[in-house]
Order: C-alpha cells, then sequence, then structure tokens
C-alpha cells in the first residue's frame, strides 16, 4: 500500500529530523547536566570529572548516534540528574497527560457539539449570533489567563473546588476526577471554540445538500435531520481537527500543568529544560513529536478509509 | 543564441505526432493525445471539436509546451519548439497566444484591464508610457472596448464578453502569428458569443493571424472554423474543410456527434442509422481498446476495427479519415 | 459579481479604534503624563485602582508642603508601580512580537508557500516536509533553547517566534498559490513571455498577499497570546521592560488580595487579541 | 554530725533518687492523668506540601537534600546524636562521644539491639561502611571541603567506632549531628550495597519510604517496630510536592494539606493572622545573598563593590519583596556571638556616589537571576536602587544550572547565592566561603588576614577566641563586601489546629517524627 509506505516514511523522517534538531539545540545551552548533578558547591575537577563519567565529553555527533542507536533498540538511557532509566520516568508521567487531554477534549466536544448543532439548525439566529460571540470571545482568553481565572473564581471566591496536584485514579475516580476538572476546563474553554466552529460550518454545508432536503421531504423532523443525517457526514473534518489539536494543545498542557501542578508530561520537559537532562529532554521531545505524528497519522489514515479520494489524491501527488 | 531548423511547409503551425501522456501513480498512465499531426496556414482557422476530457486541451496546451508533448514536434513559422531551450522558448512562445474559457478566471483579479493589456508591452521593453498607452489604447478599440470607459476597471467590474474581448486584446498586444482559442466562448450567453466570434473572424483577417478554435459546440465551430478536426480519445478521426464535413461527414463517430446537436437535413438520409451503444460508455482513457479507439461504441464495426488501429488518411482532396470503413457518400 | 463592502460598528469599527488605541499609547508613551513604570513606590504596594497616591516631590526639598498626590488609575503592582504606566509601557512589547514576528513568518513562510505551490514538484515535496518538521517540534523547547543560548530579549524572541509561525503562513500560501496556479490568466502571463519569478512576483504575490495579510492578523493575535505566556514562564524580556504576560504573572501572586494586579492585565490582553481575531475575521469574510 | 549523716544518706544514690522521686511523684502522677486525658493519639495520616520534591537519598548519588527528600531522610534515616540549643549531643542511634585528651580522636558508642527497615542490625559496620564511603576520595561526596579535618574513621568494637582527626576540631560534634547533608544520616550498608538507596531510601528512622512519586508525593508509612517504643504516632506521612505557590497555598487554606512550608510574604502574612493555623517558623540562619565577583572589572574594585552595598538598602528590599517575613542580616552567622560592630555598611547614597566618582568609570553589571517571579523582582529592585549612584544592572534570567556554570567558571558579575549557615557549626561554612584557596569561595574574596584569622579558627577550641575571631573576619569581609545581603531567610510553615507535638523547629528540616493528629 503506497499511501501507507509514504506516511511511514514521512514519520520516520520527521522524528530522526526533530531529534537531531532537539539534540542539537540542547546541546547548545549553556550549563551541562555535569554541573547540576554536581550540586552548587562543587569544584571545577569535580564537574570535569562527572562530565567525563557522564561521556558528556565526546563530540555532539558521536553521543546523538549513541543514542539513536539506543532508543532504536528502545532503550532512552538515564536521566543524568535522577539516574532512573528515561523510558520508566516517561511511562509513569505519559498517563497524567493523556488523561488531562482526553478529558480536555471530551469535555471541548460535550461543549462544542450540541452547540455547533444549535447553531446550525438556525444560523444566523439569536442564538446562534451569541453563541458565535461567546466562541469569539473564549477562543481569545489564553489558556494561562483562563486557568488563572478559573482558580480565581472557582477556588479563592467560590471556594467549589481544590486547587491542588494531581490525584491519580487509583486514588478513587471522583478524587482523579476532581482534580483534573480546572486543569481540563482551562484548556477546554479555549479549545471547544475551534471544534464548535468548524462543526458548525461544516453541518450548515450539510443541512445545505440534496440530500438532506430529500430526508426533510420524507417528512423527517429536524432534530431526526440533525442526528441521523448531517451529524455524521460533518464529524469528518470534526475528527481532523481533534486530531490535529491533540499535538497542538501539548504546549498549552505544559502551562496548565506548571500552574496546576500536574505531573505531566509537559512540566517534565521543562523540568528537563532546567536542569540540562539531556536524556530526559530528548525522551519527551521524542515522545511529544511521537504522539503528534502518530495521531496526524491515524486521523490520515482514518480520513482515507472513510473517504477514498483522498488515497488517490495523495498517490497522485 | 542556438538557431532552430525550420521546415519549409510555410504553414504557420505544423504538428507532428504529438503525444500527451499524464503519469496517475501506480505505474499507470492516461494517454491524453496520441499521434496527432494537423497544419494551420495564415488567415485560417482550424475547428477542433470532441466531447469533453477527449484531449482538446491538452493538445493545445502542448503546442504552447505547458508542459511539453512526450514526443512528436510543433513548428511556429517553421521553428521547432520542442528542440528550444527554456529561454529561447519564453521568447518565441508569444507568437502563439491563447485565449481562454473562463472569462473571469484569465485576467488578474488585482489589476486594472488597462494594465493587463499593457503587460505584453512591459515584457517587450516598451519604455515610453505614452507610446504604450497609446497601443493599449489603439487594441482596446479594435476589439471593441471603449478605451475610457474601461480602461480603469477592474476585471470583476467587467462582464463576461468584456473579459474575452480584453484577453483577446492582451494576446494580440504581442503581435502573434497564431491564436489558439480553447473553448473561449462557452462560458458566454448565446448573443455574446456571436458577438466574439464575429470579433475572432475579423482579427483573424485583420492581424493575418492563424487560429486554433477549440470547442465541443460544433454549431460554434462550423461558424468560425474553415477547417474542422474532430477528436475522439487523443487522436483525430476526421479532418476536412468546414461546409465538407458538415454536410457529408465519414467517420461514424463524426456522424454520431452532428447527428446529437443537429436535426437531420431534409432530404438528406438519416445519419441517426448508426446508433450508439450504450455499453462501455465510462471505458476510462487509460485501459484504450487496440484497434480503432471508437469501436467499443461503433455500431459498424467489423473485426479489423478490434485489431488494427485505422491511420489518417485522405479520401479526397483535403478530406482526412481515420476509419477502416469510412461512412461513404454513396 | 459586485460586492458591497461594508464595516460593521461592532465587529470592525470598535476592534480597529482599540487597537488603534494601543498602537496610538505605545508610540507616545514617552510623551505622555505618567509616572515612570519602574518607579517603585515601598507604601503604596497593590494599591487599587483609582487610589491617590501621595508622594514626595524630588525636586523640592524641605517642608510638609512639599508633597505633591496624584491618582494612580489602575492601582500599582506588588512593586508599588503604577500600573497604567506599566500596561502602557508593556503594550510596546506586545505589538512588536505581534507585529515583527509574523512579519518574518509572513515573508518566509508566504515565499516558500508560493514556491511549493507553483513549482510543485521536489521543491513541493521539501518545503512540505520542512514545515511537518517544525510543527511536529515543541516550539517551546526551541524558544528555549533559542532564550538561553542567546539571552532572552526581544531580538532573540522575535525571529524564533518568527520561524514557528512559518508553517502556517505556508500552509496558507500554497494553498492559494496553488489555486492560482491553475487560474488561466497565470498561464495567459506565461505566454507573453513573462519569467516564473516574474510571474510569482507579479501575478501570484499580490493575489497571495491579501489573504496571507488578513490571516497575518490572526496569527498576531497568537503571537501576542505566545509572548503573554513565555512572559508568564519568566522567558521573555527582561526586566526593568514591563510585559503583560510578566505583569499577569506577577498579579498571580496576590490574586486572593489584591486580584487587580493580575486582572487588569489581563483584561487589556484579552481585549486586543479579541480585537485582533474579530477583525481578521471580519476582514476574512470580506475579502473571500 | 548529722549533717554529715544526712549527707551521707544523700550521697547514696538510691537514697538521692528515693528522695527524688517522693518530691516528683505526685506531680507525675497528675501529669500522667493529664496525659491519659490528652495523651497522643495513634493513627491518621498527615499531608505535607512542601515547593520542592526530593532528588535522591544516597549520599554521594545525591549531592543536596531539598525540600521534601530532606523531611523525607530524617523520618526515614536517624543519625547518631542531635543537638540542643546549647549544642550538647542528645543520643539518638549513637550513645555517647568522647574525646581523647589531645582531642584528636574520637571514640562513640553505639546504640545496640537497632534494626534497619530491611532487617540489617546497625551496628559499627554499618557506620563505619558508610562514613568510609563518604571520606573516600574517590567517591566524591559533594561536601568533603567541610569534612577536611576528618582523617579516618574505624571500627573498635561491635558497638563502638573511632574517628581520628588531623587536629582538635571545635565543630566536630556538630558535623555528626548535621541535619544539612547526607553523611550524618546511617544508610542500611544492605541498601547501599544494592545500590538501590538512592531511589529507595532504607533507614532505622519511625518511617519507612512506601512510595516515591517522582515530582507528585512521597508516601511514609509507621515502622512497626521502631527502636523507640510506643513512636511514632502517626500511621501515614504523605509529602507532596506542589511547586505552584498559589495552588499550595489554596491545598492548604481549602484543608486538604495539614502542613505547608512557604515563603510567600503575601501567604505567610494571611496565615500568620489565620485563626485555623498554628505558624512555626526556623529562626534565621545564613544569608541569601548577591555573590559579586571580585576577579574581574569593575566589581574588582573594593570602591565600586562598597558603592554598591552603600547603594543597597536591605531594609526597603525586605519590605518590599518580603513584607518583612525575613530578618535584617548583617552577617552570615547572626547574633549569636554577641559582637559589638559587624562592619555592615549602612544605605548611604552621599558616599556611594562619592565612591564611584573616585572609581571615575561608567560602572555596567550582569546580574544572573533565577527565573522566577522573587529573582526578577530582586533584580529589579537592584536596578532601581543602583541606578541613583549611576550603576546600570543588566538582568539576565538564567536556570540554576547556567547560573552555577557562570558562577563557577568566574565568568559572572553578579549572581544569585547564599551562605549556608547551620545552627551549630558556622566554622566549615565560613572556611570554605572566605578562605582564599578554598575552591567553594565563589567571590574570590582574598584577604590574607582572614586567611590567617580563618586557620586560627579552624584549629582554636577556646569558645572566647573563637568568638573574637568571628567578630574580626566579619568585619573585615562586611568592610570589603564581596557580596550584598538579601536577607537572614526565615523558614515558615503553617500547620492545621488538629496538628499536636509540634517540633520546635531548630534543623533544616521540619522534624515530624513526633507529630500526632488530633482529628
Amino acid at each position: 500500500m503506497k499511501f501507507l509506505k509514504h506516511k511511514l516514511l514521512q514519520f520516520f523522517l520527521t522524528i530522526l529530523f526533530v531529534s537531531a534538531i532537539t539534540f542539537a539545540m540542547v546541546d547548545l545551552l549553556p550549563g551541562d547536566a555535569a554541573i547540576v548533578f554536581a550540586g552548587p558547591e562543587a569544584s571545577v575537577e569535580t564537574v570535569v570529572a562527572i562530565r567525563h563519567e557522564m561521556g558528556l565529553d565526546a563530540p555532539v555527533i558521536v553521543r546523538y548516534f549513541c543514542w539513536i542507536k539506543g532508543a532504536a533498540r528502545g532503550d532512552f538511557g538515564f536521566s543524568l540528574i535522577t539516574r532512573e532509566p528515561v523510558w520508566d520516568t516517561l511511562v509513569e508521567r505519559l498517563p497524567v497527560t493523556l488523561e488531562l487531554l482526553l478529558f480536555a477534549q471530551m469535555m471541548a466536544l460535550t461543549l462544542a457539539i450540541p452547540a455547533a448543532m444549535i447553531c446550525a439548525s438556525r444560523p444566523g439566529g439569536t442564538i446562534d449570533r451569541i453563541l458565535t460571540t461567546v466562541g469569539f470571545a473564549s477562543l481569545s482568553i489564553p489558556s494561562f489567563v483562563m486557568a488563572i481565572l478559573l482558580v480565581f473564581f472557582f477556588v479563592l471566591q467560590l471556594q467549589w473546588l481544590p486547587a491542588t496536584s494531581f490525584e491519580p485514579l487509583s486514588n478513587g475516580l471522583a478524587a482523579n476526577i476532581r482534580s483534573l476538572l480546572l486543569p481540563g476546563l482551562s484548556i477546554a474553554l479555549v479549545e471547544w471554540v475551534i471544534l464548535f466552529q468548524v462543526l458548525r460550518s461544516d453541518l450548515i454545508t450539510t443541512l445545505g445538500e440534496d440530500f438532506i432536503l430529500m430526508a426533510r421531504s420524507k417528512g423527517l423532523s429536524s432534530t431526526q435531520v440533525l442526528f441521523r443525517h448531517a451529524l455524521r457526514p460533518s464529524s469528518l473534518n470534526l475528527l481532523t481537527v481533534v486530531g490535529l489539536q491533540m499535538g497542538n494543545l501539548i504546549g498549552g498542557a505544559l502551562v496548565v500543568e506548571t500552574i496546576f501542578a500536574l505531573p505531566g508530561i509537559g512540566r517534565l520537559l521543562l523540568t528537563a529544560i532546567y536542569t540540562r537532562d539531556i536524556f530526559m529532554i530528548q525522551g519527551c521531545v521524542l515522545w511529544i513529536t511521537l504522539g503528534y505524528v502518530v495521531v496526524n497519522l491515524f486521523v490520515d489514515l482514518l480520513y482515507a478509509a472513510l473517504d477514498p479520494r483522498i488515497r488517490v489524491e495523495v498517490s497522485i501527488e | 543564441m542556438k538557431t532552430y531548423q525550420s521546415s519549409k511547409t510555410g504553414a504557420v503551425l505544423e504538428v507532428r505526432d504529438i503525444q500527451v501522456s499524464f503519469n496517475i501513480g501506480r505505474k499507470q498512465t492516461i494517454h491524453a493525445v496520441s499521434e496527432v499531426s494537423f497544419k494551420i496556414n495564415r488567415e485560417e482557422t482550424l475547428g477542433l471539436v470532441g466531447e469533453s476530457g477527449c484531449g482538446k486541451s491538452s493538445l493545445a496546451r502542448a503546442i504552447m509546451q505547458l508542459p511539453p508533448p512526450i514526443s512528436g514536434q510543433v513548428f511556429v513559422d517553421g521553428y521547432d519548439l520542442s528542440a528550444m531551450d527554456a529561454m529561447a522558448l519564453r521568447g518565441f512562445r508569444s507568437r502563439i497566444q491563447m485565449v481562454f474559457q473562463d472569462p473571469a478566471s484569465s485576467l488578474n483579479p488585482g489589476r486594472r484591464v488597462g494594465r493587463s493589456i499593457a503587460e505584453p508591452l512591459r515584457i517587450q521593453g516598451v519604455k515610453d508610457k505614452t507610446e504604450r498607452i497609446s497601443r493599449v489604447r489603439s487594441m482596446m478599440a479594435a476589439v471593441g472596448l471603449d478605451p475610457e470607459q474601461y480602461e480603469d476597471l477592474f476585471p470583476s467590474q467587467l462582464s463576461g464578453g468584456q473579459c474575452q474581448r480584453v484577453s483577446i486584446a492582451r494576446a494580440l498586444m504581442t503581435r502573434p502569428d497564431m491564436l489558439i482559442c480553447d473553448e473561449s466562448v462557452s462560458a458566454l450567453d448565446v448573443s455574446v458569443q456571436a458577438q466574439i466570434l464575429n470579433l475572432l473572424n475579423q482579427i483573424k483577417v485583420d492581424f493575418g493571424l492563424a487560429m486554433l478554435f477549440i470547442s465541443h459546440d460544433l454549431a460554434v465551430v462550423k461558424r468560425v472554423s474553415d477547417r474542422v478536426a474532430v477528436m475522439y480519445k487523443g487522436t483525430i478521426c476526421e479532418l476536412a474543410p468546414v461546409q465538407e464535413l458538415y454536410s457529408r461527414p465519414t467517420h461514424p463517430y463524426t456522424v454520431v456527434l452532428l447527428n446529437a446537436v443537429l436535426q437531420p437535413l431534409p432530404g438528406k438520409r438519416r445519419l441517426a442509422d448508426i446508433k450508439v451503444p450504450n455499453r462501455n460508455e465510462l471505458s476510462s482513457s487509460t485501459a484504450s481498446p487496440c484497434g480503432c479507439r471508437f469501436h467499443p461504441r461503433c455500431s459498424l464495426m467489423k473485426r479489423l476495427c478490434a485489431e488494427q488501429a485505422p491511420r489518417l488518411s485522405e479520401i479526397e482532396n483535403g478530406h482526412f479519415v481515420a476509419c477502416h470503413f469510412p461512412y461513404s457518400k454513396t | 459579481m459586485k460586492q458591497v463592502k461594508t464595516f460593521p460598528l461592532l465587529t470592525f469599527w470598535i476592534p480597529l479604534i482599540w487597537l488603534l488605541l494601543v498602537i496610538f499609547c505605545a508610540i507616545t508613551a514617552g510623551w505622555m503624563p505618567i509616572p515612570p513604570p519602574d518607579i517603585m513606590d515601598y507604601e503604596h504596594q497593590n494599591a487599587l485602582p483609582g487610589t491617590v497616591i501621595t508622594f514626595l516631590d524630588q525636586n523640592a526639598t524641605g517642608s510638609m508642603l512639599n508633597y505633591k498626590s496624584r491618582v494612580s488609575w489602575l492601582g500599582t503592582d506588588p512593586m508599588g508601580r503604577d500600573m497604567l504606566s506599566r500596561i502602557i509601557i508593556g503594550s510596546r512589547v506586545s505589538l512588536a512580537v505581534g507585529v515583527i514576528a509574523p512579519l518574518v513568518g509572513l515573508v518566509i513562510g508566504g515565499s516558500l508557500g508560493m514556491i511549493a505551490g507553483y513549482y510543485r514538484g521536489f521543491a513541493e515535496t521539501v518545503i512540505t516536509g520542512l514545515m511537518d518538521v517544525i510543527l511536529a517540534f515543541p516550539s517551546l523547547v526551541l524558544l528555549l533553547a533559542v532564550g538561553f543560548y542567546l539571552g532572552t530579549n526581544l531580538w532573540t524572541l522575535i525571529p524564533s517566534l518568527g520561524v514557528l509561525t512559518v508553517p502556517a503562513f505556508c500552509r496558507v500560501s500554497r494553498a492559494a498559490t496553488l489555486q492560482l496556479s491553475n487560474r488561466e490568466f497565470v498561464t495567459a502571463a506565461k505566454m507573453i513571455g513573462n519569467s516564473n519569478t516574474a510571474i510569482l512576483a507579479r501575478e501570484i504575490l499580490p493575489n497571495v498577499a491579501v489573504p496571507l495579510c488578513v490571516y497575518g492578523l490572526i496569527i498576531m493575535a497568537l503571537m501576542i497570546v505566545v509572548e503573554g505566556v513565555l512572559s508568564f514562564l519568566g522567558l521573555s524580556v527582561p526586566p526593568p521592560t514591563p510585559s503583560w504576560g510578566g505583569m499577569i504573572a506577577a498579579g498571580r501572586e496576590v490574586l486572593s488580595e489584591a486580584p487587580h494586579v493580575c486582572l487588569v492585565p489581563a483584561t487589556i490582553l484579552f481585549l486586543t487579541v479579541l480585537s485582533l481575531n474579530v477583525l481578521g475575521d471580519t476582514l476574512r469574510r470580506q475579502t473571500s | 554530725m548529722k549533717s554529715s549523716f544526712i549527707q551521707r544518706v544523700y550521697s547514696q544514690p538510691f537514697f538521692r533518687e528515693c528522695i527524688v522521686i517522693c518530691l516528683i511523684l505526685p506531680l507525675t502522677i497528675i501529669g500522667s492523668l493529664e496525659i491519659t486525658y490528652a495523651g497522643p493519639k495513634y493513627g491518621g495520616s498527615l499531608q505535607v506540601a512542601d515547593e520542592m520534591d526530593a532528588r535522591g537519598f544516597d549520599a554521594i548519588q545525591t549531592r543536596a537534600l531539598v525540600g521534601n527528600g530532606g523531611t523525607a531522610a530524617n523520618l526515614v534515616m536517624e543519625r547518631l546524636f542531635k543537638m540542643d540549643k546549647d549544642k550538647r549531643l542528645i543520643p539518638v542511634l549513637g550513645l555517647s562521644a568522647s574525646p581523647s585528651s589531645d582531642g584528636k580522636t574520637w571514640t562513640i558508642r553505639l546504640r545496640e539491639g537497632v534494626f534497619f527497615h530491611d532487617g540489617t542490625p546497625f551496628n559499627a559496620d554499618a557506620v563505619v561502611q558508610h562514613w568510609q564511603r563518604i571520606l573516600n576520595p574517590k567517591n566524591r561526596y559533594s561536601n568533603l571541603l567541610l569534612l577536611q579535618p576528618i582523617k579516618s574513621v574505624e571500627k573498635t568494637g561491635n558497638y563502638e567506632v573511632r574517628f581520628n582527626l588531623e587536629h582538635p576540631w571545635y565543630s566536630f560534634t556538630a558535623v555528626l549531628a548535621s541535619p544539612y547533608g547526607l553523611a550524618a544520616l546511617i544508610p542500611s550498608p544492605t541498601a547501599v550495597t544494592n545500590d538501590t538507596q538512592n531511589k529507595a531510601p532504607v533507614g532505622t528512622g519511625p518511617f519507612f519510604l512506601k512510595q516515591w512519586k517522582r515530582g507528585d508525593r512521597i508516601i511514609l508509612v509507621r515502622n512497626p517496630r521502631y527502636w523507640q517504643a510506643g513512636k511514632p504516632y502517626l500511621d501515614k506521612i504523605v509529602l507532596r510536592t506542589i511547586l505552584d505557590h498559589e495552588a499550595r497555598y489554596a491545598a492548604t487554606v481549602s484543608g486538604q494539606v495539614d502542613l505547608m512550608i512557604t515563603d510567600r510574604p503575601n501567604h505567610i502574612k494571611n496565615l500568620t493572622e489565620h485563626s485555623e493555623f498554628t505558624s512555626i517558623f526556623r529562626e534565621p540562619t545564613g544569608a541569601y545573598i548577591l555573590a559579586f565577583n571580585t576577579s574581574k572589572p569593575p566589581l574588582d574594585d573594593v570602591r565600586v563593590r562598597r558603592a554598591v552595598a552603600y547603594a543597597w538598602d536591605q531594609k526597603k528590599y525586605l519590605k518590599a519583596s518580603y513584607k518583612n517575613t525575613m530578618k535584617f542580616a548583617e552577617n552570615w552567622y547572626g547574633n549569636r556571638f554577641g559582637c559589638n560592630e559587624t562592619g555592615y555598611l549602612h544605605p548611604d547614597l552621599e558616599k556611594a556616589k562619592a565612591l564611584i566618582a573616585e572609581y571615575g568609570k561608567p560602572v555596567e553589571v550582569t546580574y544572573h537571576h533565577t527565573p522566577t517571579i522573587r529573582g526578577r523582582e530582586t533584580g529589579e529592585i537592584l536596578q532601581q536602587m543602583l541606578k541613583p549612584i549611576g550603576v546600570s544592572v543588566k538582568l539576565v534570567p538564567a536556570d540554576w544550572a547556567a547560573i552555577i556554570k557562570q558562577v563557577f567558571s568566574k565568568e559572572y558579575n553578579i549572581a544569585t547565592w547564599a551562605i549556608w549557615n547551620s545552627q551549630y557549626e558556622t566554622e566549615p561554612y565560613t572556611m570554605a566561603s572566605f578562605n582564599s584557596q578554598s575552591p567553594r569561595n565563589i567571590t574570590q574574596y582574598n584577604n590574607k588576614e582572614v586567611d590567617t584569622l580563618l586557620l586560627d579558627l579552624r584549629t582554636s577550641m577556646d569558645p572566647a577566641k573563637r568568638r573574637a575571631a568571628f567578630c574580626k573576619i566579619g568585619r573585615q569581609v562586611n568592610h570589603d563586601a564581596p557580596f550584598l545581603y538579601l536577607c537572614a531567610p526565615v523558614y515558615h510553615a503553617f500547620a492545621g489546629k488538629t496538628l499536636r507535638n509540634l517540633p520546635i523547629w531548630r534543623d533544616r528540616f521540619l522534624p515530624l517524627s513526633d507529630v500526632w493528629l488530633d482529628k
């Protein structure tokens, strides 16, 4: 299957390229892991010795290829700071970010789908105008401001919700959801608008097509038409946007994870950057990129499966 | 500069065995045009008709070298375009001009029409502003547009017919030897069509042009052409002077075409006895049948038609047909 | 064919006026009768908006009569600095980032997109591949790397933010170019003897420029937000230059007892971003 | 005679004890009644929130104890001794420490019958193995510099070890009881040998580590076989890492966390006034400073340094940035030596201007601060205070790694730093910070007189002489101004009202072993 081959090649090239760039960039940063590891009071000799011990004095290209060789075998090396395998830390942190993103996306969809359907059923109406305006407004609130506002109102003013660190699922579902509610909401309240806008315009287009007219003329109620006939063909674009946004949201998740102290991969990356933990940075970047590219690949494949025209277009290219 | 060998035919345009194909992936190719040859002389219009997708536009673009054909040669005034390098071609290309189908799309929407018409002058390096203006104005007058009124308008402010006049004016500014009209009037209202066709006939004489007029509309072609070529699936199946072709078509496909459009003339034999079967109508152009390309649709098909492709041959003075069993006049 | 262009009050004039006001303030900040943004008043920390602040006149000496007072319209921050001055001076950073970074992206991304869309083939494969890489790259790592390596100031921040906007502009310009390349006026231009470069510059560029610039407004909004995020994380312009994101971050520390310190700059940021988004959307509708 | 009899009776230990018992018994009964009434309650889980997570628990692999790491390490592992306010040793795993007559060896008797959590017995081997590992230069223990006078450690019995010193050393007992690094905490030799100590520490302490989720929480549970019978009271301690101050504050106010450690002035102010919370704080020790690089222009010139010090108004800074929750620092060792004159350069703009004028060149310096709100604030205030004397400050936000690199490569002008100082052992830190030969002398401070005084200080055992030397060193250093004082840090913690038996916070980390919950 040429389409798949094409996509997979692109996938591996992207990963290789991104990891190389990250490696080079981190190498350019002043200060290195040996200094951090040595602690604030170590002597210069100690730092040099540690640097040698960690293999940080080898040329950057040599280190990069060593790392690539290991990564290909599933060995991402050890954190230079905690001395734990990078893989273990990532596996520990990844679920938190995934849970946050999925939770946020779910909340965004819960907001976006009904809103889009209400708006599309009467485009240009009062409700449509109000919701579109509200959407525009919330799109203009950066998620870090949204997070602060949510904390201000729900935690400080109303005191409804806790603003503490993450409660894992093992501490009970209710606690878990409570701890993710505000972080998820601060992403979702910005995110839903994009989904809403896409779905709304797609729904309006679909509702204008002949087969909907046909369905209406058969005597179906407008609700039935909306649910049975319009929603499914319109959700193709929505699916793509949900996929693409998953990738884009990682940046937003980083800030939200920092504000709400969630032990996710975004915060791990930020900490790793601050401490020059090269292998940890590499691991995080690789995972984030991997996540982004996999989601994209998945969306592409799903899209192609649903709409055969795409496959032909790609192969003509 | 390299000199390009001249052929001594005296025709403005000569096309020899042009072949155009597109790669569509998975090692499949579409043969859009295969082995087409013809000539057009000065002050002559060759009409090119055929159903949509038969390769008319591909042929026109191949003549323009946009993109160049896979094989075959294009001679303009005896110079071989297909042998030229990019630089030479760019200079030479202005000797053939094209007028397109979509009036709105053929003009840059962000440019006033006067400037659009003046563009070729810029390329030619006419620096003098007053000269440019006067030449643009006279050309606008020549295509029937009042310069005072239209010069400073944007394409979106003009009607379709006016846009086509602007396109024609722009094409003529390069002093071309040859004009290719690719479905140039099919997007226009019938009344406007007539005006543009008259204009085309007029400028052909005024500017001494050779014209290739491409259309799917037999009536329109009849009106402007001196000779007409009929295309089917990338090949020319019949080529004849206009009156000859319309009154006495010999290729079954031509007959089918004419039959579909024109009312049978009283006292003439009914042309409709060649029936078009429905089968294979959607046979894709990628899988061309061997033998005569028309044989799957031809009711007069014989065994030979499926085995051997007929060559375009002259059955009468100036009347060429590619058919093993031409529809005889008897 | 003809389109009646109307500019509605709510979605055109009001955002435009707000943006012009912000731009005006940013330019004329030096001549405005506002206290310097870095003067700390340890007696008036976190003062509420509208507080009357009494201060010792530096130029006079001696008796009690030398105390002057002024009204702090937007209050003071945790260091006793005037919020109004800081917001006005801070708008310079936001605007500089918001205008210049997208310009960098617009020029580079726009040209790359045009090349990809016009020439197709190998150039397109390479360019879209490159854009995929930039898109897949966690942008914060890039910004941090550049920030720490070259120092965090406006002139290292803007190019790196600019690079991050390249793919977006590239995509828009490629799509527009693809569409335009199939238009017949491009073929016509080729036939009158234009070179490819001339066609790109004279036929395609003017037509791609309008949607690109309109899109640029939306990217501008995004850049102002990103600058805010970076300031918030302490990775943008160094002090004493104030910036909106930095003010929000500083205000977060005192959110419970002096919410205005955080909420005022947040509101200003919101209004500016909203104006850009609304304006961009209106113009997009008008031009498409 | 009678009196002599009484004296005799009294001199008999038994009688003396009888009398003491007779006198004390009623009190004890009353006391015990009270204890049964409000005695410690067992069980419950304590939630503690701090800013920083642990880095690790192995002395060699982890070079610094911070935040929750320090708290956890001190609950899981134990020292040989603790120290009371008057520098007297309190036995923990050690029973007694006695010096030889020349003061160059110390013999330490160890407690018997103690086991590590993994079942390994605690004995002289455990102590010797740990200390030999620390002292082995190949292992590059990060604080080895502070332990310089210790030559070797040897086993002299199953429950007796001997420390051999280079010379009599006044601070030795303080080192043994130091809560700072990981040297004084005795780990299980098995865990160290298996290389699991760093991640899963094993000690003899009242709690053992059940789970450490990096960046999130450390869960400690009660050690049921703790050698001090009846202790600890709590079933579980959860040490949560909440990096964000506002979130930590909110969690405390909403009651999700029982104990919070913070340095935010507004939170300290609010919680101090809050009736639901008890405030615990640690007296100031050491100093937060802005270190000057005295080997690089323009701060190599003492006039510039003094001018900057005169322009710096610590009191204003304390008010603006810390709302006076930290203390004013005149030197790095507090006022325990009772020096009459500290030589602190109090703000004087005229003097500062005069010194800069004398220097005669425009002064421009770079300040590397941490990329936090606090770091930035400090930088902005520094900019403001130095502006009137014509010194311009360029602020460079840099993370800790970059600052350290700048400092050690001697490329910096001004950098955020701290002079650590324990309540009991000022001398090793002072030596490390100001001796011209010390690798830890980050300001490159070089004064022959101070070098001599430091040497005297190290070998001297006479308290009066030591006090005089400290005062002299302090005055001289302040006069040469190799750094600016930001403040003397005060550590604040806030506990919910259900917490009982709150500790006195004297060490660096909050000792939570004896706390119980009244819920």
